[in-house]
This record gives structure tokens, C-alpha cells and sequence, in this order.
């Protein structure tokens, strides 16, 4: 057992956190947030094709880097201590995934390159009108019509859905109000019957709602089995969710760090407030979650590409580096007194994803009921 | 013990209650971050009716104060409707000139307080003096008949619409650090004064503007030093005990819990109903009796009120409701999943207003002191502990 | 609005804590934990007749000192100061006031004199096996056979039950798991059938197991009408639960009272502990929830004597006394070090009993299913 | 990065619990809380299988260490089977021994400890030296062949059966207090060693009987002093970061926690089953959750140890593992209503031990530094923040 990245991954990192630096700035992330085009830079995702970041987790047939899910947490950790807003995470991970792993052979050898290349840029419709993130939520109606399928309903929070090309839709095909029955579709952002409208969110990123009325889409574009779709999407979704986590738990080592500088050279009462025991306290009470919450996104990605039976871990990463999130971007603020709070100063970045993050991809509570049904309603799966 | 308001305290109440449902616009609840015309013109009728000077002698332009708790009373029914309420005008300001100032001062300032003419700004704050008060550094260099002031303070919240500054300076560089502090009152309109605008976190218009405030050789004429020179850091000090319990009213927390309870109580998840989830139950019942305890701690003030300044119960007040905030701010968007997220739209509750207090809740945990110095506080005045910020101090044996 | 003890509650606490300094040393209370009678000490019980305690809150014409449950809840405060164990709370406040309320004319002249003059002692069987406190799960069974009432099932936790003389029973005569249907008992704990088994707990007092195997009782030991047990019980209830929140917050006063103590002259890296920041944050957040719980019990006392409907605060004081107490219990041995954990230092009498008395009467958990009920399903009452 | 055991681990662990398997009994788990002839029994046949002195030169009586994590992986499977672990006599007395003592007392007791002969107490703390070890007063006068002991130490875990004493003393009154302490062995029977019994809290019979230890003029061969005179306190440092790591193996809280979970899955209050209800199963996965925190944190700990002493996450471990230890002792128990204050008998779950957890878990916060000295560990040595108990130390600009 070793946790020490391979020399592969020290690279990776270390080239991901250089361009970071470089290209992701603060007045970037400012200027993205209030961008009049999608919220992020065309120019910077042309960078990310041609740096491979696009294909990391492509087969290598398909023109990807066929990297593993730990190699691209490595890589998506350093975007989130950046705060680098892009449709990486459902482009890449999510969308190269599910297509990898459930679509045909003629929809792979067409749809991945693209990816890869940075041609086709990929949006994901899965949330409704719920608290909550289960399947058995999803409403949204796709229903066949001779060589098409009708799609009505809405989604919910779907991120950079305006600029992107191709929508993964999580559409109700069969029973009402159960994980089953549900069917994956790849839609045309341009087709008719399509409106969508921006959510304004806590951290000015690009989430919108996507109203379907009687949109047409063609039999070629499910993706999977139908009524299959929960089947063929869990996994990809628990390795999105992973990948959310790292890049979560980069923001939040990224503001930590802020905080902990400030402490140490902010004199008050004629000593730096670090040296105080509270403030102390809380920096490393902090630390020690950022700890844990990245060793068991690690842990959980390691598992995933073992193709080991990982939905407890996925879980406990998600709830716990949620409430990770909260709270170090929440305390972390506090350790900057009244400045924590003013516009100008760059930490407020951080503290308005705070929340926001927590909540994302199913919140502390949905998770918390996968745990459950995990300890209690299931047999220990026991792990080596 | 009797917890029940007496009849003259209900009559009060009843007539402060009457005021704000006939005075009471959108425009004056609408603008909590913001000091508008609005809201001034509110206060300036609570002037008329002589609640701002409760309390103080007629001839400074005070009214005779009803019984002990009007005052909060007034406040309270204030903070509950949104309203603004009586701060540190009275609080800080009117109540220092009135304890130290000379004759001609209160003569001159009091009567005008009392009135609402004229909004005053809190200068006290630097970039290397926030809790610390003690260690400000800009100077006022004494002249004779005047006294000169170049440096700066920062987030001075209501400089951009005051007319005058309630202002401490270090006049005294070689003394003890808290020995060397005067407090004057600065005309906004001195030459040399100048602001430069910082925004509080939030949404395109429910930001909070604060200020820095720049002086260059700025005249302060001898005549507005309030009390005795050097002795400024006291005046603060004995004012914020009050401050802290005057201006932290418990009720706008409860106002805001109700509605919190209401919301959950009627949204509809297209089926799903969050009063109906037991989790969703269990959380709001425990933030419930979390809040009762701050409205406990709060009656418990006010009774040590009808006394002396109530200091320890005070901070108690300021801790807890901090934190409440804090913990109810976040409870209230975790228990909403990604619609917590939202800062307005159709899909928000209450259009984004409670993401703006979340962001905004921290503050309250580190502002006028912060959650950390109250306790300190409790610890030293309550429980006689002896201060953690000094050198280490052996029990007498 | 004043609260302020008036002189007459000064006086009383005054008094109580005179004696309860004299008479109910740690010494006292160690040597009831191993009594080899009945866990609490008659004489004392002489004493606390004499000085009318037995009786403070039955009314005058029974030969009680009426007074109110503001006056008793002063009283009691002192009581759990010291964690003076006896019968008092079953006896002098539930027995008492639900004798007071619910009795006829005839039992409640023959009866309450007794309780007033220590000839009477009283135990509250009310708890089964259920982790709640719902009267939905009392299932023990009274069923009318001619004059008689045939009993059994079995009741768990019932304080003092072999020192007493007399056990007040809810026993279901009606609709099974539902609030109504059941009726309160006054059962000779003498009569045959019953079995009483020790129930051993962390503070080392005198809970037992009652098992009433057909046992027969005559009509004329029903309190109360028959199938309305709960709407005779549930005010009584409350003022035991406020009664007990103040014991348990005087409990809490007084071990917060000695690690604040020890805090101020044990030197560690030469200086008192209590001078240093995550100290002083400890002791400053017991005393705040000390001081709410406090205030909350002390404020539904008063509203139970004002009439008033109080089933929101009473069951807000009870949670949060609960939390309160579990918490400074727990917290404060920690401020003594590994002293806190010695069995000869005299703060650990407060340490087993900080996590029992959390859970007593109903825990947090069932405490606030009832707040939810009162601030989500119900109406609010407007208190003046 | 590999998550995975190697298969060499992997045949190791089988190794370790098939010996488990075969050698534990009832006696040798039933007894946490107290060293017993079974335990120390079961001990020693570790010590035939060359467990305890992997790693050390075979002159000594040690054994070659198959890989870098035996040492963790043979104490991970004995403490999650509630087996004793190889705690101090390996991890502070051997390693001191070897790494500052004379070539004489290598010899002399490295082989003894190694066999397990002769059980060995950790004789530091005293009075008004607990967290701070540097206080300790009681002194060793140098008579030239000897030292000579009067005084006495409390909080002596093993005093009551052990053979040996690793003894910290001070030897030089007028040094700074770090500079004047010495480590020494020091046999049990010395005449004018003495002890008086302490217990900890709990039911008879499970309770863990701690000593304090009185000396009255006794002697220590000077031989026996370990090292340099007067390094003692660093010894003793260096030895703690080790200890931290050693000593607390994660994996008895994990079973403690599945028990739990057993038990809340399995138990039936008639009809009422806790593992339906949606606040008991949120709780539990809340808590779930944060074990496994513990888990990983704890393999952070071991992948570090494969190349240096990991003294920041060996705090982190006991930060995380006391906090955690607490809260789910807690929890346990509140999830259980009434029945969560039985210690013991037939409606006591565990038959009382979950109490018994409960009222020793606030200890393990505060036992071994406590947990508020291991955040000031991590403060320190990871996050570079000056010693909050230092003087006030400004920045360097």
C-alpha cells in the first residue's frame, strides 16, 4: 500500500496546477462569472484538447489518453483549487463515460473523437423538481412515436447547458416513480421545442432550466438499452461524483491555505491571530477533513478502476467532502474577520461556492441515504 | 418571576406596533442593507414622537422614558417588521455625549440626534485595528485650537450618506496603547476627508456598502474632542456593552425561523412535502428550541437591563445569536438540496434572500467582536477567569 | 417582565440549599448509590415533610402548601445541585398534581394528606419497551372483570418502585397504539402478581422492571375516567419533565461550577488551563446552553401556572435540558483531565449521570417530534 | 498510488489471524480494561514467533521485519479483535533503548522485552505534570554510584503488576524544565517503592485500576539511568510521536462501529424496528461516514510510516480517533432512548459495555495529550503556526 502519486501523476499535477496558475486567475474566475458569452473560455478548452485533458479517460482507440479515474481525479483536484469553471466534468467524465462504456460501437467511434478533440461539448439533464437526487424522481417523458422518440418535461440545474451541443437527457420510458424505467438520450441542443432559461446561483455560474415541449429526437439518439438508462448511467454518475469531490476538496485545500497565510500574518493584539488556539483550532480541525475527505475520494476513484463494487465509498466521499466543503469555505472566511465578507476580496469566490457545492449532484441528505441503504440494507461487501 | 409584559408594556407595544403598520412601506422593509430616504424619514418620525430621546432630560431634547424596557420594546417590534431600528445613535453616540461631553456639546448635538437630522458614521476601525481597536494608529496631531488627522479608516458603513463622524484617533502615540486614544465628532464635510466605496458580498443591489475613509490633513476644531483627551478607548469600551445588547434584538432572528418553518411547511416537491419528511421534522424542531433558548437569553438581558448595563448577558445574546444565525442559515438551504444553491429565479426561495443572509452569516459570527471575543468575555467578567490574550497569570494561592 | 426569584422563592432556595449542603454531602450520595435499602433515605424523606417540601404544590385544603410550579421548579433546582436522590418527583409533583387533577373528591382527601405527610410513597409506571416515550406504545392491559381489574404486561424503568408504596399505572383498557383508550391505576405495589426486578444504570439508582402477571386491583383504584388515562396524565407529565429539566439543570450548574473552579487553579505550561482560549470557549458555551435551559424551564413553569398551552415549551426545555445536560456532564470532566475519570474524584457522581438523565423521560429524539408537531402540524399560539 | 495490500501483506495478515484464531479465547478478549495472566500469556507466544522485536537486529532478539507495514498490519488485526496490541514496551521502551542506551543495557533488556518477560509501566506523570510532561518535579539525586528517589507519581497504568519502570525524573532542578529531566529503569521491587491503588470509573469489575506510586529514598543504580543524563524529556518527545501513531490502531473502532450497526439492524422493540426509521439510519450513515474518515486517515499514517516517522498524521489519527470515539459513543446511545442509561442487565444492549464506552470516551479527548494538543501539533508542525502557549511571536516581514 502507498499513497504517493506515480511519477506519472506528480507530472500530470504538476503541469495542471502550472496551467492553472497561468490561465485560471482570480480576474479569470471573476471575468467567467461575468462573462455575456457560456461562462467559460472557448480558447481555454481548446487548450485543454490540445493538452489531452479532454481525452484522459477515452480509450486510446477512440483517440483518448485511456487514463484511469484516479489520473483524471489527480487532474480535476488542481481545477478545483483554481476554481476553473469549464464543462469538463460532464463533458469528459460523464459524457465520455456513459458513451464509452453504453453506446454502440457506430455511436463511440463517432462521438468520442469529438470529445477528445474538443469539438462537441456535452451538458447533463438529470435533476427535476426534487430535493433530492434519486432516479425514481425523474419524470420527464420520452415517448416513442414511430422512428422518434417525444420528449416533455424539464430539468433542473443543468450546467453550461447553453454552451453546450449535446445533451445527456435522463428521460422516464417505462414505470413511474422507480429506478427502473428510465432511458438515455443524446439531444441536439439546437432542437426544437428546446427553451432554456439561466438559474442564478451563489456562485455565478452558468446553470440553467431546460424546458422540453414535444421535442422530436431521432431513435439513433438513446444511448444504452431503453428503460435500461439507470443502469447505464450509475456508474458513470458515481465516477462524475468522485470527480466532483477532488474538485471540491481543491477549492477547499486552495482557501485553507489562503486562510491559514492570512493567520499568520495577521497581528492582532500583538501576536498573529495563528497563534491564537481558537483560530488554531480551527485550521486544524479543518485540515484534518481536507485529509479525509481527499483520501476517500482517492480511495474511491482507486476502487472504481478496480471495478469493485464502490457505491458506499462514492457515498461517504460525496456526503462527507460536501460537508467539508461548507464548512471550510463557511470557518475558513471567519479567519479573514469583516474583509472575509467584502466583494473585492478574492476569498469570497470561494465562499459563495461553498454552499452551493455542498448541495450540487445530491446533497449531504441523499447521500446520506445511500450510506444507509449501504450499512444497513445490504450485506458488507468486504474489501481487501 | 413574572414573564409576562406589564400592561403599561403592552400598551407601549401596542402603540409602537400601530406606528409600523401605518408608516411601514415596501421601501423601508425592502432595504435592510441599505440606509435610504426612506427608512431615514421613518426614523425621523419616530424623532417626532420622541422615542429616539427616551430616557434623556427635556432639555437636551429627550422624553421622559415610560418604563425601563420601552426602549426595547421599541426595538424589538422594530427588528421583528424589518424596520430600522434604534442603533448606535442613541446606543453609542447620544448616550457618551450625554455621560462626558461638555455642556455646549450636548446642547448642540443631542437635540439634533434625538430628531434623526443628520446620520452619523462610526469611525473607528483600521486595517491593523479591527478587534483590536486598541492598536489604531491614525493620528490626530494636537495644534492648539485644532487638531490635524492624515491616514485612514476602513469599512465605515455608513459614510457615504452621514453628516457627521463619531470618530476615535490616537492622540497619544507614546502612551499605553488603550491610554492614547481621543474620540471627536468630524463634519463630513471637512476638507481633506474622502471615501473610497467597498461592497459587501451579495446579489446587484442587496449589498451592503462600506467605506474607506481618507484623510489629508484634515482640521478637527479643539471644540469637537468629546470629554476628556486620551480617554477615548473607555468611551468606546463602556459603549459597546451597551451597543452589543441594544442593537442585537433577538426578534428578526425569530421572524426569519418562522418563515423558514412556513416555507417547508407549504412547498410542494410536486408530491414530495418536506413537512412531511422526519428528518426534515427533526432538524427544524431542534433549530426551534435552539432559537427559543436565544429568545430566553435575550428576556434574560432585558430583565438585568431593568438594572444595570446588562454586559455578561450582553455577550451571551451577541454569541448565541451569531451563531444561530449561522447555524440556521446553513440548516435552512442544506435542507433544500440544489435549490439551496440558488440566488434568486423562480426556483428560489424567497428570491435568493436566504443564500444573501448565508453568505452574510459568518459575518455576523466575527463582526463587533465576534462570536470568539463574547465568549472570551463570559469567561473573564462571568466565570473570573483571568484574560487568555495576557501573560500567563498564576492563581493567588 | 421580571426574573428575578421573588423573596418567598429566595428564601425557599435559600433554605433547600442550606440543607441540601448539610445533609446531602457526595459522601450521602455515594452511600445511597450502594444503600442496601431502597436507594434514598427515609429520615431524609421525615425531613423534607417537615419542611412541607412533600406537599409544596398540593392545594391547601389537603394540607399542601399551594404553591406554584414556578415555586417547586426553584425547589427542585436545588435538589439536583446536589443530585439528591429520592421519591420526590413521582411522588410529591406527579402523584400529587395527577391526584390533585384527575382524583374524585374522595381520593383526593384520603390520599394526598398521606403524600403531604411522607406517609406515602409513589413510583410512575409508564415506560415499556420502546426507545420513545409515546403513550401510542403502552401496551400493559387492564381489563374489567367484575369489580376488579385484571393487569398484565410489563413496565420497565420505574424509579424507586420497590421503596414505594404505591404505583401509579397507564394501562391500555381501549384501542390499541393509538393515544387514547388508556387509564391510569393506583396500584398497591404489595398486590400479588407483580414482580419487581432491578434495572441496573450509569448512576448507579433504582430503576426496576415491573411485571404484573394478573394482578387484580378493585375499581376503586382507577384515577381518572376510564379510556381518558392520557388527557388525565399528559399536564401532570409536563410538570414532572419541567420539574426534572430543573434538576438536571441544577446538576449541570453545579459541575460546571467545579470545572470552572479547577480551570481557574490548575497550572499547566505555567499558567492556569482556565486561562487559555479553547478553555475558557468551553466553560463560556456550557454556561450560555445552561443558562437558556434554565430560563426555558423556568419560563413553561410559568406558563403551566399561567394555564396557558405549553406543550411546545415544555418539550423545547426538556430537548434542549437533555442535550444540555448530556453535554456540560461530558465537557467538563474533560476540563479535569484523566482526573475526570477517576472514581474516587467526586465530579464523576455527574458524569454517569449526564447521559442517563439525557435520555430520561423521553429523549431528545421523542422531545422534538413533539416540538415538530407543535411548530409544523399545529397552529401557532400567540403568546403574550 | 495502490490502495491494495501486497500479497506478501496479505499472507501476513493471514498469518496474524489464523494465530488469532487459534490463540484467542474468551479470557484474553473478555479483559480491555485490564492486563491479565491470559493476555500477558498470549503475548508472549507472540514474542515466540518473533512479533515483537520485528525490525530489531537478531542480537538482540530481534527478528528481520518481513516489510515496512508488518508492524501496523499485525497490531490492525490483534486490535480489531480485541486482542492486547504491541503498544508501549515496544514502541517507546525498546526503541529508546536501542536508539540512546548503552551497548549493557541492549543487551540486558531488549531480549527481555522481546520474550515479553517481565511486564513494564510508563512511570511519567505526577500531580501538577499531566499535558505537561516538563513540570514534573519529582527528583533523582545524584549520589554518584546511585540515584536516590523521594516523592511519588500518579496516573501509573501497569504499576500494579508490572516487573519494570520506565521512569522519567528530574535530575537537575536549576535547568530550564526541559533540560533537567532523565530517563531510568527502575526495578519494582526497589525497597521504598510503593503503591496505593486508583480506579477509573466503571462497573466492578471492568474498570481500569490505574496507581500512584510512592518513593521513599529510593535507590537506582546509576547503570540503569538510559542515555545522557538530562535528555530524558526529548527521549520522551521523540518516543510520543511514535506512540501516537502505534498505539491507536483505527480498527477497533470500525468493529465497534459495525457492531453497532448489528445491533441496530437486528434489534426489534416489539414491532418498532430502529433500522426503519429514517433518523436512526441518517444518523448512522453520518456516522458511517466519519469512521471511515478515521480509516483513511489512519492508512495516510501508515503509507507515511513506510518512509519517516508520520508525528503530524499520528496526530491527526488520535485527533480524529478520540473525536470520533466520543461522538459515536454518544450517538450509540442516544439512538436507544431510555435503554441507553442501562449498565447492564437483560434490556441492556452489549450488556453494558456501550456505557462503559460512553463514560471513558470523554478520557481518550484528553488521555495522551488530548486532542486539543494534537490540533496544536498539526497548527504547529504542519500548518508552521507558532506555539500558542509561546510568547507572542510576530511575523518576520
Amino acid at each position: 500500500m502507498d499513497i504517493k502519486l506515480t511519477e506519472d501523476q506528480t507530472q500530470l499535477q504538476d503541469i495542471a496546477s502550472k496551467f492553472m496558475d497561468n490561465h485560471c486567475t482570480f480576474d479569470f474566475v471573476r471575468k467567467m462569472e461575468k462573462d455575456e458569452g457560456f461562462g467559460f473560455c472557448p480558447d481555454m478548452w481548446k487548450q485543454f484538447a490540445d493538452m489531452g485533458w479532454l481525452g484522459i479517460i477515452v480509450p486510446e482507440e477512440f483517440g483518448g489518453m485511456g487514463m484511469s479515474t484516479l489520473d483524471m481525479v489527480v487532474l480535476v483536484r488542481e481545477m478545483g483549487r483554481h476554481l476553473c469553471p469549464s464543462p469538463y466534468l460532464f463533458t469528459s467524465v460523464l459524457a465520455a463515460d456513459v458513451i464509452a462504456q453504453a453506446g454502440t460501437r457506430k455511436q463511440k467511434a463517432a462521438l468520442l473523437p469529438e470529445i477528445v478533440s474538443g469539438k462537441t461539448i456535452y451538458a447533463f439533464a438529470y435533476q427535476e423538481y426534487s430535493r433530492f437526487f434519486k432516479p425514481e424522481h425523474i419524470k420527464l417523458q420520452a415517448k416513442r412515436d414511430g422512428d422518434n422518440f417525444i420528449l416533455n418535461g424539464t430539468k433542473l440545474f443543468v450546467e453550461f447547458a447553453e454552451g453546450a451541443d449535446t445533451i445527456v437527457v435522463a428521460a422516464r420510458t417505462g414505470k413511474a416513480n422507480s429506478q427502473s424505467g428510465l432511458t438515455l438520450f443524446l439531444v441536439d441542443r439546437n432542437s426544437t421545442g428546446i427553451s432554456i432559461k439561466h438559474m442564478p446561483t451563489m456562485s455565478r455560474d452558468r446553470h440553467y432550466q431546460i424546458d422540453f415541449n414535444n421535442v422530436e429526437i431521432p431513435t439513433s439518439a438513446r444511448l444504452g438499452k431503453q428503460s435500461k438508462g439507470w443502469e447505464a448511467l450509475e456508474p458513470s454518475l458515481h465516477k462524475t461524483v468522485i470527480a466532483f469531490c477532488a474538485y471540491t476538496n481543491g477549492a477547499g485545500f486552495e482557501m485553507h491555505g489562503y486562510a491559514t497565510k492570512y493567520a499568520s500574518e495577521r497581528v492582532q493584539f500583538g501576536r498573529p491571530i495563528g497563534q491564537m488556539q481558537t483560530i488554531q483550532g480551527y485550521l486544524a480541525q479543518m485540515i484534518m477533513e481536507l485529509y479525509g475527505a481527499d483520501m476517500l475520494t482517492m480511495f474511491s476513484a482507486f476502487q472504481i478502476d478496480k471495478a469493485r463494487h464502490t457505491r458506499g465509498y462514492v457515498a461517504k466521499a460525496k456526503a462527507f467532502s460536501a460537508e467539508t466543503v461548507g464548512h471550510v469555505m463557511d470557518v475558513s472566511s471567519q479567519i479573514f474577520g469583516g474583509m472575509g465578507y467584502m466583494e473585492e476580496q478574492d476569498t469570497t469566490l470561494f465562499l459563495r461556492r461553498g454552499k452551493q457545492y455542498q448541495l450540487a449532484l445530491g446533497g449531504t441528505e441523499y447521500w446520506e441515504d445511500v450510506i444507509a441503504e449501504e450499512i444497513i440494507d445490504r450485506e458488507p461487501v468486504v474489501l481487501t | 418571576m413574572d414573564f409576562d409584559w406589564s400592561p403599561e408594556e403592552i400598551a407601549f407595544r401596542e402603540e409602537v406596533r400601530e406606528f409600523i403598520a401605518r408608516e411601514m412601506t415596501e421601501e423601508v422593509e425592502g432595504s435592510i442593507f441599505i440606509d435610504t430616504p426612506p427608512r431615514i424619514e421613518f426614523v425621523t418620525k419616530m424623532g417626532k414622537l420622541g422615542w429616539l430621546g427616551m430616557g434623556f432630560p427635556e432639555k437636551y431634547g429627550g422624553s421622559p422614558n415610560p418604563f425601563p424596557l420601552a426602549q426595547f420594546i421599541l426595538n424589538s417590534e422594530l427588528d421583528r417588521s424589518g424596520a430600522p431600528i434604534i442603533g448606535k445613535n442613541v446606543g453609542t453616540i447620544a448616550s457618551t455625549i450625554f455621560n462626558v461631553a461638555s455642556e455646549e456639546m450636548k446642547m448642540e448635538f443631542l437635540p439634533m440626534i434625538f430628531r434623526n437630522e443628520g446620520q452619523w458614521a462610526i469611525t473607528y476601525t483600521e486595517p491593523n485595528a479591527g478587534t483590536d481597536l486598541g492598536s489604531m494608529q491614525c493620528r490626530a496631531i494636537d495644534k492648539g485650537d485644532h487638531f490635524e488627522v492624515t491616514g485612514m479608516k476602513h469599512y465605515i458603513t455608513s459614510a457615504h450618506f452621514c453628516r457627521w463622524h463619531w470618530m476615535a484617533l490616537r492622540t497619544d502615540p507614546d502612551a499605553p496603547k488603550h491610554k492614547g486614544i481621543s474620540i471627536f465628532i468630524v463634519d463630513h464635510d471637512s476638507p481633506g476627508l474622502s471615501l473610497s466605496r467597498m461592497d459587501t458580498i451579495g446579489r446587484e443591489g442587496t449589498t451592503h456598502r462600506t467605506n474607506q475613509v481618507f484623510f489629508d490633513k484634515m482640521k478637527i476644531p479643539r471644540a469637537r474632542l468629546v470629554g476628556e483627551l486620551n480617554k477615548g478607548f473607555y468611551y468606546m469600551m463602556q459603549a459597546l456593552d451597551y451597543e452589543r445588547f441594544a442593537i442585537l434584538s433577538f426578534a428578526s432572528r425569530v421572524r426569519r425561523f418562522d418563515h423558514i418553518v412556513d416555507w417547508y411547511k407549504n412547498v410542494d416537491f410536486e408530491g414530495e412535502r418536506p413537512s412531511d419528511d422526519p428528518n426534515t421534522r427533526r432538524s427544524l424542531a431542534r433549530m426551534a428550541a435552539r432559537v427559543e433558548v436565544g429568545t430566553m437569553l435575550e428576556r434574560m438581558a432585558i430583565c438585568k437591563a431593568q438594572y444595570e448595563v446588562p454586559a455578561v448577558e450582553a455577550a451571551m445574546n451577541k454569541a448565541w445569536g451569531a451563531s444561530i444565525g449561522d447555524e440556521f442559515a446553513q440548516l435552512s438551504l442544506d435542507l433544500m438540496g440544489p435549490f439551496g444553491g440558488l440566488w434568486g429565479g423562480e426556483h428560489s426561495p424567497f428570491e435568493g434572500g436566504l443564500a444573501d443572509e448565508y453568505l452574510m452569516a459568518g459575518h455576523a459570527r466575527v463582526a463587533a467582536g465576534g462570536v470568539d471575543t463574547s465568549k472570551a468575555i463570559i469567561a473573564r467578567r462571568l466565570l473570573g477567569l483571568p484574560n487568555a490574550l495576557d501573560k500567563p497569570k498564576l492563581p493567588q494561592r
